[in-house]
């Protein structure tokens, strides 16, 4: 795409979105109606995968935003992911004061976030992957060196409350799942809208002309690897609080990796593309082990599930190169992929 | 935005109701979760697919064929066993999720030999929380003996400590005062293990770990080599087993190695080193459990007649032989709870303990210990095939001495399935 | 105009990107050993139809003829073999490749391949950079390069894109007395679109106006030089 | 000094196969300027192929060449089948695609072969040569060496010396310019996939006898090692390729010989970060970065 063409595609972007404005906070509004309303008429392990959900929600949200709007690839953002969880992990382990420990965990993730982002900053395309990759992989090497406090392979639990009353615990999950992903995917879709979205779809697109615009393009790809690690954070504290557990097993690399494939198969750079990307994290692996179950046979074991998966992956890529979020204008991809 | 939230919401709920009904715990069988009178719902997660999957993927299809041979033979109080096999890929988080539906959606009655120290340990209180029963946890941590903590749960595989106190009690005695080096996995299999050795032995000359994301251990090895160690005790899983053996044969390094047992299956580990296969002569290790390669034991003519009819003949290696021994003392368990099933009852008749079967040493389950074997038996590698000697030991993970163990093995009751109580 | 030895006859081209044409059933042709400038204002579609006539864009209507031979469906990479070579906007030199591998480049396609002395003798610069990677050259180097590669290919017709782009006057009239040049030894037909009016149409036989994607005017050059009409019109000066 | 001797030749032998395999992952980076993530499942798949050939007939060799082939082949077959339909105008799209062909790869090979080790056999003694003592390399490291060297020279020679050398450098740096000169610019791209799967195919017989053996999952971590090496070489570099190769071997090498295995993920982070810091595409990235 030449330059001329990409802004011919961002005006049209911009009208579009002028077209079907609508409020983000009314939005999440209904949202919380929707999800508080869930939790009432599901079954408990229904629950557990809706709070799942939220969870991810947090960190997919986030990673869209740095990847489709900024344009910096990360594939190590279950590192950071990691550094939420186990910064909650010790905090509930001394004070056990929920709240105060997920944002302290966002607090720590963030900062975290700050330094590789400043490293990110210089970096481009796969030269970001690789380093981001690296910080993925160190995690169990972290944890096993510093085995007095992060209790190397086996990890450390988390200690929890019991929810207040009578409510189910997978009720609860949800509740404090979705009510950091609301608010998460509020605070980004304001964001978005405003002048920093601007300055991050400008550096992603040309840097050169961004940095002609008056627009500080290393400050703008720092700033943007912040915000997605503090999400990454909040959804690391999230999953502790989920699990009752941290180990580094449950932060591999394959995570990092599946993060990406969600945003990007949900559709890249969409707040809903990442909510798209969030329920297929959950429910595809489940779909594609009862699917396997059905048809298979024992030695085929999880295998027919993997292969499910990946065809999965591999259709809906090729059908819907913009991810699934971007499905409803079929037509107009199809005119846009001939004039590459 | 708001569409998607409602579609998605649509299919969740979709999802959910054919599930939806409300569960309960305790009381009588009528009530409890995963029981009928026709069925018992088991679950377990394990390693199916990824890198964890080698060495480990047989166990719970052979725990499975086990429960078909027992339905078969009229199942347990009239009501037949099946066995719901998750696989994690040996992923704490996927862990979280397949045991949760294991729970919360299929209902099952008990966990049974879920596979993994980090994977498992995940769950605990998840499993603790829903008084759900915890038996026989595929592998040898103290973390599943904590009665007063997670009453719900007991192990099966002796512990580290224990197997590193009864392999340093024959390398002292076999031994004495020639150097031995140890080589461990970088987690608590590792530092459990050497906790027992040194145990018995004093500091060791050499102590090396190694961490499964990097399959090179030259520069642990050769360490072992300039220290001159003569023997190289070895707490790996199978893959990291061979390629210490293979590694020490390229370098020219020929020390006696002393196996543990989750790292020491004969049949894994020739298939792993192919034609270096020989270099596994004379490689001694410790077991519990009947022999795979062990013809004349009752037990293995029982195992092979069911590997045979209910598991594609898949096979015969020592975990296969390890899968049908939990199912086994599964269904002992399940004959002493009665036909009045439920979840206490279940936890109370392991608890009451006095299990006689395949294992060479007694599992010693009481109120005050959930842990698995009380030890182990030497074997040593000849031509191929491992066999027992000397005599079985048995100890604690803690202070206690290393004793003999004489009690003799009990044979298998007539048509192979643990009678009712 | 149109006469029966024309290599390049163009009828009612249609074409542009997507569904909105840029270009509206555009006539034209030229001659062998003819020099025919595209001229107009920004926008009007000069370089759409230079893509559309390589290939490079899809032909939504009308019909395009080389030397009898239909073009539709003859694929981009196969039109060199034909004699069409095009030197696209912003000169298309690979910057990662040498000077020497871009000319080696242009004649690939040619069995046996001809050594590039006849080049090299054509733009002397480029003999004394031989080895120097494409994004050393100046503005006016690159652009020797790229016409230099084309040639390589020996074409019959070179569509040539606005080649006095970001060069100095002296350089351009350098390039614009080759080209004169080229036509009159080798019978080079050249189809050349310029923003730089007057040196396009000091040496094209004849121009063509186009506006908003319409052929607004065809005249002989020096006629197109002296209607200060369409000068004001459509060309700004 | 003989420790530091041992451990430099055990790192150098574990180098030369990250080598092999980072440079397949630069030459798929050249030709087509993507980063092909499901390297590592390819290259397993045809080295199963190849060692079912070589147990079915008994001759090693023959089931080497016949990796090298499939790896031609199944390049060239997921070029045209998969990567050819995948919308590039987000460089993501084809990294996702890419890892699902992953899952497709390790979960079909799970159903054919299994999910256990199966051996592996090097063509030659892996036994160390030892001289006064000091444990050196083994005629199977000479043999990794010499391959890796091989392929080296005559992937500089295609590149440098021969015209579909040139035309798949100019397919990959500038498509639409290259068809405008008339180089089959699909064409090229299939060439690409086809060599990279190849070199993929060759490091992995390199590399999986001396691992833990043939299974799905055998290259997922030598794919890491790998892409980090090809990353602090620079991708466009087949030369910082061995370099990067040969410097993450020894350094994985010597501090978990020095400071232990733990350790060692996070020295290759710090190397990383030092070595991009200051040269952001790589040590040996040319003189003007592209921005892709």
């Amino acid at each position: 795409m030449t330059i001329v063409e990409r802004l011919a595609t961002t005006t049209k972007n911009r009208q579009k979105s002028r077209q079907n404005r609508f409020v983000p906070l009314a939005g999440v509004l209904v949202g919380a109606a929707v999800i508080v309303v869930l939790t009432y008429t599901l079954p408990p392990f229904r629950n557990y995968q809706l709070a799942t959900i939220g969870a991810y929600l947090c960190v997919t949200a986030g990673l869209t935003v740095l990847t489709g709007l900024n344009g910096q690839l990360s594939l190590g953002h279950g590192a950071l992911m990691a550094t939420g969880a186990y910064t909650l992990a010790l905090w509930q382990d001394r004070f056990n004061l929920l709240l105060p420990g997920i944002v302290l965990a966002v607090v720590v993730t963030t900062l975290a976030g700050g330094v590789i982002g400043l490293a990110a900053a210089r970096l481009r395309g796969p030269y970001l992957a690789g380093l981001t990759l690296a910080v993925a992989v160190v995690v169990p090497s972290i944890t096993s060196t510093f085995d007095n406090t992060f209790n190397s392979d086996q990890g450390l639990s988390v200690a929890l409350n019991p929810p207040p009353g009578v409510i189910p615990v997978e009720q609860w999950q949800v509740w404090i799942c979705w009510a950091g992903a609301l608010l998460t995917v509020l605070f980004l879709a304001y964001l978005v809208r405003g002048r920093f979205g601007r300055d991050m779809r400008a550096v992603r697109d040309d840097e050169t002309a961004a940095k002609l615009a008056g627009v500080g393009v290393a400050r703008t790809q720092v700033l943007a690897f912040v915000v997605s690690a503090a999400c990454a954070g909040l959804s690391g504290a999230l999953f502790a609080v989920l699990a009752q557990s941290v180990s580094p097993g449950a932060f591999p690399l394959t995570l990092s990796l599946f993060l990406v494939m969600a945003i990007v198969i949900g559709g890249l750079g969409r707040l809903t593309g990442a909510l798209i990307g969030a329920f297929l994290l959950v429910a595809l692996p489940s779909v594609a082990q009862s699917i396997a179950e059905d048809a298979g046979s024992q030695h085929l074991e999880g295998n027919l599930a993997l292969t499910f998966f990946g065809v999965v992956l591999v259709v809906v890529m090729l059908a819907a190169p913009g991810g699934l979020a971007s499905m409803k204008f079929p037509r107009k991809i199809r005119k846009q992929k001939g004039q590459e | 935005m708001k569409r998607t939230a409602t579609v998605l919401a649509a299919l969740l709920l979709a999802a959910g109701c054919s599930n939806g009904n409300s569960n309960s715990s305790g009381g009588s069988s009528s009530n409890t979760p995963g029981v009928t009178d026709t069925e018992i719902l088991v679950g377990t997660h394990q390693p199916l697919t990824g890198p964890a999957a080698a060495g480990y993927s047989s166990i719970a299809p052979a725990t499975k064929a086990y429960f078909d041979y027992v339905n078969a033979n009229g199942g347990v109080y009239g009501r037949k066993i099946t066995y719901k096999i998750m696989d994690d890929g040996y992923n704490p988080a996927n862990t979280q999720q397949v045991v949760r539906q294991l729970v919360l959606q299929d209902k099952v009655f008990a966990i049974l030999n879920g596979l993994g120290t980090p994977t498992h340990t995940g769950v605990l209180d998840f499993l603790k929380t829903n008084r759900v029963p915890d038996l026989f946890v595929a592998s040898g941590s103290r973390t599943w003996n904590q009665p007063d903590k997670y009453p719900g749960t007991f192990g099966f595989n002796p512990d580290y400590t224990v197997e590193g106190k009864i392999l340093a009690t024959y390398v002292k005695e076999t031994y004495a005062g020639k150097k031995v080096c140890f080589l461990g996995q970088d987690d608590d299999f590792g530092k459990d293990s050497l906790a027992g050795v040194e145990q018995v032995l004093g500091s060791v000359t050499a102590k090396q770990t190694y961490v499964v994301t990097n399959p090179n251990v030259g520069p642990q090895i050769g360490a072992f080599k300039a220290a001159a160690c003569d023997v190289v005790v070895l707490a790996s899983i199978p893959g990291f087993t061979a390629l210490s053996i293979g590694t020490a044969a390229k370098i020219g390094y020929k020390p006696q190695f002393v196996v543990s047992n989750v790292g020491s299956d004969p049949t894994t580990l020739a298939k792993t080193l192919g034609a270096a296969a020989p270099l596994l002569e004379g490689v001694v290790a410790a077991n519990y459990l009947p022999l795979a390669t062990d013809d004349s034991s009752p037990w293995i003519q029982l195992y092979k007649k069911v590997n045979a009819q209910y598991n594609g003949n898949a096979t015969f290696d020592n975990n296969v032989v390890y899968g049908m021994s939990v199912g086994y003392l599964f269904v002992q368990a399940l004959q002493g709870a009665g036909k009045d099933l439920t979840r206490d009852k279940l936890t109370e008749a392991v608890q009451k303990g006095g299990f006689t079967g395949p294992g060479l040493v007694p599992v010693r389950f009481s109120a005050q210990d959930h842990s698995g074997y009380a030890g182990e038996q030497l074997t040593k590698l000849t031509g191929g095939k491992a066999t027992y000697f000397g005599t079985p030991y048995t100890t604690d993970d803690a202070a206690g001495a290393v004793a003999p163990y004489s009690g003799t093995a009990a044979a298998p009751p007539a048509n192979g399935v643990p009678p009712a109580q | 105009m149109s006469n029966a030895g024309d290599l390049l006859k163009v009828e009612g081209l249609t074409a542009g990107y997507g569904a909105a044409p840029v270009l509206h059933e555009v006539t034209l042709s030229v001659g062998a050993g003819r020099i025919v400038a595209v001229l107009g204002a920004n926008g009007a579609g000069k370089t759409t139809l230079l893509r559309t006539l390589s290939g490079l864009l899809p032909l939504a209507a009308g019909r395009v003829m080389f030397d009898g031979l239909d073009l539709r469906g003859v694929k981009v990479e196969k039109m060199v073999r034909h004699g069409i070579a095009h030197v696209p906007e912003g000169r298309g030199v690979v910057t990662e490749l040498t000077v020497d591998e871009n000319l080696r480049l242009g004649g690939l396609w040619r069995k046996p391949r001809e050594p590039l002395d006849e080049i090299y003798d054509l733009f002397p610069a480029l003999a004394q950079r031989k080895n120097h990677l494409g994004h050393q050259l100046s503005g006016g180097e690159r652009q020797m390069l790229a016409i230099g590669r084309a040639l390589a290919a020996k074409p019959r017709l070179l569509l040539l894109d606005e080649p006095s782009l970001g060069l100095a006057p002296k350089i351009t009239s350098q390039i614009m007395g080759l080209l004169r040049d080229l036509r009159d030894r080798t019978g080079l037909a050249v189809l050349l679109v310029e923003q730089n009016v007057r040196s396009a149409l000091s040496i094209a036989d004849e121009g063509i106006v186009l506006n908003l994607g319409r052929i607004a005017a065809r005249e002989k050059a020096d006629k197109l030089a002296d209607d200060a009409d369409l000068r004001h019109a459509y060309l700004g000066f | 000094m003989d420790r530091f001797l041992y451990l430099t030749f055990d790192g150098l032998s574990r180098g030369a196969v990250y080598a092999a395999f980072a440079l397949a992952l630069v030459l798929i980076w050249r030709a087509a300027r993507i980063v092909n993530f499901a390297q590592g499942a390819m290259a397993v798949a045809t080295a199963y192929v190849g060692y079912s050939v070589a147990s079915a007939t008994g001759s090693y060799w023959l089931g080497f060449v016949v990796a090298i082939a499939g790896g031609l082949v199944l390049g060239a077959v997921v070029e045209r089948v998969v990567m050819r339909f995948v919308d590039h105008s987000s460089p993501l799209n084809g990294v996702v695609v890419a890892l699902g062909l992953v899952l497709i790869i390790q979960g079909v090979l799970g159903m054919i072969y299994g999910n256990d080790y199966r051996p592996a056999e090097a063509p030659f003694s892996r036994d160390a040569f030892q001289i006064g003592g000091v444990t050196l390399l083994s005629r199977f490291d000479l043999f990794v060496f010499g391959a890796v060297g091989a392929v080296v020279v005559l992937l500089t020679l295609l590149f440098t010396r021969t015209s579909t050398g040139l035309r798949m450098r100019a397919a990959a740096f500038a498509p639409d310019v290259s068809r405008l000169l008339g180089v089959p610019v699909g064409g090229m791209l299939t060439l690409g996939w086809a060599l990279a799967a190849a070199v993929g195919s060759l490091a992995g017989m390199l590399v999986i006898p001396t691992e833990l053996g043939l299974h799905p999952n055998a290259m997922d971590l030598l794919f890491i090692s790998a892409f980090t090496a090809a990353v602090l070489g620079g991708l466009d570099s087949p030369v910082g390729a061995v370099v990067g190769g040969l410097v993450v071997g020894l350094l994985l090498t010597y501090v978990s010989g020095y400071l232990g295995a733990n350790v060692a993920p996070m020295a290759v982070l710090i190397l990383l970060v030092v070595v991009l810091l200051s040269r952001p595409d790589g040590l040996f990235s040319k003189a003007k970065a592209r921005t892709a």
